[in-house]
């Protein structure tokens, strides 16, 4: 019934959503999640998620795919994080459902 | 007006609600404006004002002082981070200067909504070019920032190039930019009919929707003002100079056009502003190195203050006694 | 007013708003309008267009005419997505070509909102049953829909009973209908004394909000015009033709109605117009197999915009020229 | 007016609109009013009423009595958690006892505005200092709940006394109170000249404002219902019979005073009202081991619809008839 | 101090998240949480999370409970899942604090 | 290129983010994101995320750091949580970039 799979998860500021799409999307994964109001503490201050001043907030996205697809998302999304901070990391689940 | 009149405006909304909001935070009140109510009043400020200098402009109509007036202010948008980048230099790193000298360069869209306020207070007019000009003024300085940047600070340049492209969309297409100048062509063009249809909209609650948007402003400049003590005197010193020189340029600049006395004020408060929505959104993205904790304060948090609580007086207070 | 004026009115606010949202989008602007907004200007119509006719029906009162233009304003919603199916099944599977024919079946509340604009500048009433009519015809084209997926496409009916159940009461009592209808009691019960009451609300600012409405409305039409190009021709057809087809329908029953002139244009309107938000919504409950990148797109950069374009001022050239 | 006008008051916007929200969520209707919509709305009403005062305040300026009522309403803010406590303590345990008691000393800022709402359809004026007194009572029933809950709730007070401090400072310094002194400072010193400004948006669109609240209201009040039936009878006369008498005793205390039909109304209403925002969100964190769901639902789906209901129209009736 | 619990996520179209919330309901679990602004892209296209146009927007909702629990979650919201499409994983993790 | 990290996520009524913020930050570690808009269920009742009401709403605090400093943060949250309720779960993933 269950199949592995690997969650990635990427946290980084707000203004890379568009660019981490385009590039997660040229990897061919079947899909992803994205969170567009989050806020956080990191290397690079406190993003405290308000509207004005250039939205101190950032964005999450999370795939799921199988260990290959994986590796492909980490080194699409690799330069940009390593340039314009961030996080990514990966962890293992489970497929139960996937329609 | 004289100057205590004029003081005394500062006294009726907007202007308070800004120190409401910093007070607060700095009292650690747990006020709290939903980023989304920013973003929806914000887009609402400029759709008015946008508005409101398109159905002006369709009076003033394009004269060679409405082409000198463009003219001058692209050329404050070029100039000024040159030479403020020169300065910060003094003390900021290359990428921490020119994302600050970047911000300079350009335009705060509410302070130049506030000083709009003054002459309506005192029944001044001011034509709907300096509308135009504040849009034409946003977007130039972030180039200049990000060429000095990649000019001083070797870079894989070749890895930025498609970048750069998408950069220069963003900054010249920016959400602000488009309704700003597509309500400045919308106001154009319908003009009285439109006017009269918008009027309780873009006029009757502007005010009140201005104080609600300085409300939060304060807020998050006092969530902010924790990262000038970081920055240091040197910022503070510069925050609050730079738009006294600015400003003096630009009254030199209204005085030699020969500005009457609504445009000289606005064209001089665009002169003396400094961006903290548009700018430090491009600089995150085009020079990463730069640090938003001091570029986006120094802005919001000092120079925005300054200039509603003493520079828009000051320079009202100046041109005044010029067009005496 | 003749077609130069009525078209003079689509350079007005609030109409070139939508296309100022369709542009920025087209530019890759980044613009951006938080859905929570979204929602409450929504709201904000609803309750608003509800009230107003609501106040407009304790006026006209109830009359037989009131009664059969609420019984021909069903009927349209029944039979509109009979035929709609009909002619989409050509080309699409049961369950797209059920779903699209639905939200043809319903109404747009904007596209009514806006239409109700052009009266207004024309000096020209219409009667509250007018909006009574519109939340009449938002959900019985879902049922048909449904019906229809259910009887031409097999299923495990009785795993949906249970289901079909709560998709009627979703369907009949979803957000916009209750507060349309709510409103509209409220304002047949308060009228003058209410309408002075909610006047600057409902009415002052109310081109304003509609203003910001369809600066959202036109992105993200834009942010789904994509999904056309898949579409193909086929549908982009129907979605200007099958308008077309319901007005003529609209404009023969309001003749032989004798609705006057503001009625027969909003009863055409509302046969005109297709459904993007209530029955979407249903569909993507009722027949998931249907695809939301089809029946959205079509109903909302397709029908929408050519009614607000082209569809309103025809249709009320051609029913001014019966009325002369 | 007599009681059948007054009566017919509550037909008209802002109330129905209440009562829309509650059968909406009754009716299983799936209507959602964003959370960042209610934020802003109720910091828009506090700015208004605030403000509002504040111009009130300056006209009525400082008197004796004046300060005797700041003083009353202190005294009423005090002594009301005491006496609900020693009643609600006949069928709850210490902490719902304690937190629900508190929630009755506090006041319902919507109850307060629906009040002056009355008065303004009855031409009947109320002084500025009515706003300061809702502004002084808001708070101080916490410090009694949080004492009584420690008084007899044995504790680790040393591991609490830190979180005292920090509670204290909610207490006082919450968004709600924070923006609704500001502005009525605000209006006090800018006064005519800032009510002029602000009168589009603080008045003219005020009641459509509030109606929208009041449905929001609704529909949370129609969510909460489900925890009243838990709650049992009790608790449900408590909701009814503690407003009725402490409106008796406001009435008794307004006429002591002497204060005008339109202060004694106000102050009347002040008592009579329970808060639902303020005290809960410091409740929470000061007796975590109270439930939520308990005293929220009592004072917002039963105190406050019987206030805005039954309450308020027989208050002002009883007041009237003194005032005769 | 810790023992093992399993953590699902289910992510799907917004308008199913009421059903999701009954049948999950329905399992007795302790708790879940819920998310109501999720964007993201998947087998049934973009959901870019605008407010109109009925709402192309997800909801995430998380339980976290034991293998047994979870086997009955998993099993109530499946048919929801395959009908209506959407992800259901699930990871292991531990209880640190549940009070 | 992988080192192993416990990802800890932290649930809890909203009125409680400024003081878990407080404490987490006192552990010294690298950073956290925060969910602000999160709704739920659990022993404390229903979370629908309502704004009037004292907000009925929970906030997630997610914090990845290496095994040594999730003991600090855990033991560092758990009064809190103990006393004012949510929970705290710890889970296995890794590093993949953190800049
Ligand atoms: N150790 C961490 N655990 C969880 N989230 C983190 C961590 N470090 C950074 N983040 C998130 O990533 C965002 C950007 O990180 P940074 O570029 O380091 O400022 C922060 O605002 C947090 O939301
Ligand atoms: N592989 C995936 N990884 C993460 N999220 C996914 C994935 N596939 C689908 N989703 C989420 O589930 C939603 C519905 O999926 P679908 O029904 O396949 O369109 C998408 O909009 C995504 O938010
Ligand atoms: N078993 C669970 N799984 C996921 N989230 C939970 C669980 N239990 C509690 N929560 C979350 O923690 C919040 C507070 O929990 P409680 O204090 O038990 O009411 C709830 O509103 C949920 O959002
Ligand atoms: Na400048
Ligand atoms: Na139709
Ligand atoms: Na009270």
């Amino acid at each position: 019934m269950q199949n592995d799979i690997k969650r990635i998860e990427i946290i980084t500021d707000y203004a890379f959503l568009s660019r981490l799409v385009k590039v997660i999307d040229g990897t061919g994964v079947s899909g992803y999640t994205i969170l567009k109001d989050v806020a956080g503490k990191g290397l690079r201050g406190n993003k405290d998620g308000h509207g004005i001043a250039g939205g101190f907030k950032n964005c999450y996205i999370m795939v799921c795919c199988d260990e290959k697809e994986a590796k492909k998302v980490v080194e699409a999304v690799k330069p940009l994080i390593t340039k314009y901070g961030g996080i990514c990391i990966v962890s293992d689940a489970h497929w139960v459902i996937h329609n | 007006m004289d100057f205590n009149q004029l003081l005394s405006n500062f006294l009726a909304p907007p202007v308070p609600f800004f120190f409401l909001g910093l007070i607060a935070v700095l009292l650690k009140s747990d006020i709290e404006i939903p980023q989304q109510i920013s973003k929806f009043i914000s887009l609402y400020l400029l759709m008015a004002i946008g508005f409101k200098g398109g159905v002006e402009l369709h009076h003033s109509g394009f004269s060679t002082e409405v082409g000198l007036v463009l003219i001058c202010a692209m050329a404050m948008a070029i100039l000024t981070p040159l030479y403020a980048y020169w300065i910060l230099r003094k003390r900021l790193d290359i990428p921490n200067a020119a994302a600050l000298a970047a911000a300079f360069g350009s335009v705060s869209a509410v302070t130049f909504i506030t000083a709009s306020n003054i002459l309506a207070d005192a029944d001044i007019a001011f034509g709907g070019e300096m509308v135009a000009a504040m849009a034409l003024m946003e977007s130039p300085s972030i180039v200049i920032g990000v060429w000095i940047y990649r000019k001083y600070h070797d870079h894989g340049a070749n890895a930025q190039h498609l970048d750069l492209k998408e950069l220069l969309r963003e900054a010249f297409l920016n959400g602000s930019i488009v309704v700003l100048l597509g309500s400045l062509i919308i106001g154009l063009v319908s003009h009285e009919k439109g006017m009269q249809i918008m009027q309780p909209f873009t006029g009757g609650i502007f005010k009140g929707m201005l104080s609600f948007f300085l409300l939060d402003m304060g807020v998050v400049a006092g969530k902010r003002l924790g990262a000038i003590k970081q920055a240091g005197w040197f910022l503070v010193g510069f925050g609050i100079l730079l738009p006294l020189f600015n400003a003096a340029i630009g009254i030199g600049i209204s005085y030699m056009l020969g500005l009457n006395q609504g445009n000289a004020f606005m064209f001089t408060v665009l002169c003396a502003s400094a961006s903290y929505i548009a700018v430090p959104a491009a600089m995150r993205i085009a020079i990463p190195e730069a640090n938003p904790g001091i570029y986006v304060p120094v802005a919001l948090a000092i120079t925005f203050p300054f200039n509603i609580m003493a520079g828009l007086p000051l320079y009202y207070y100046i041109i005044e006694l010029i067009h005496k």
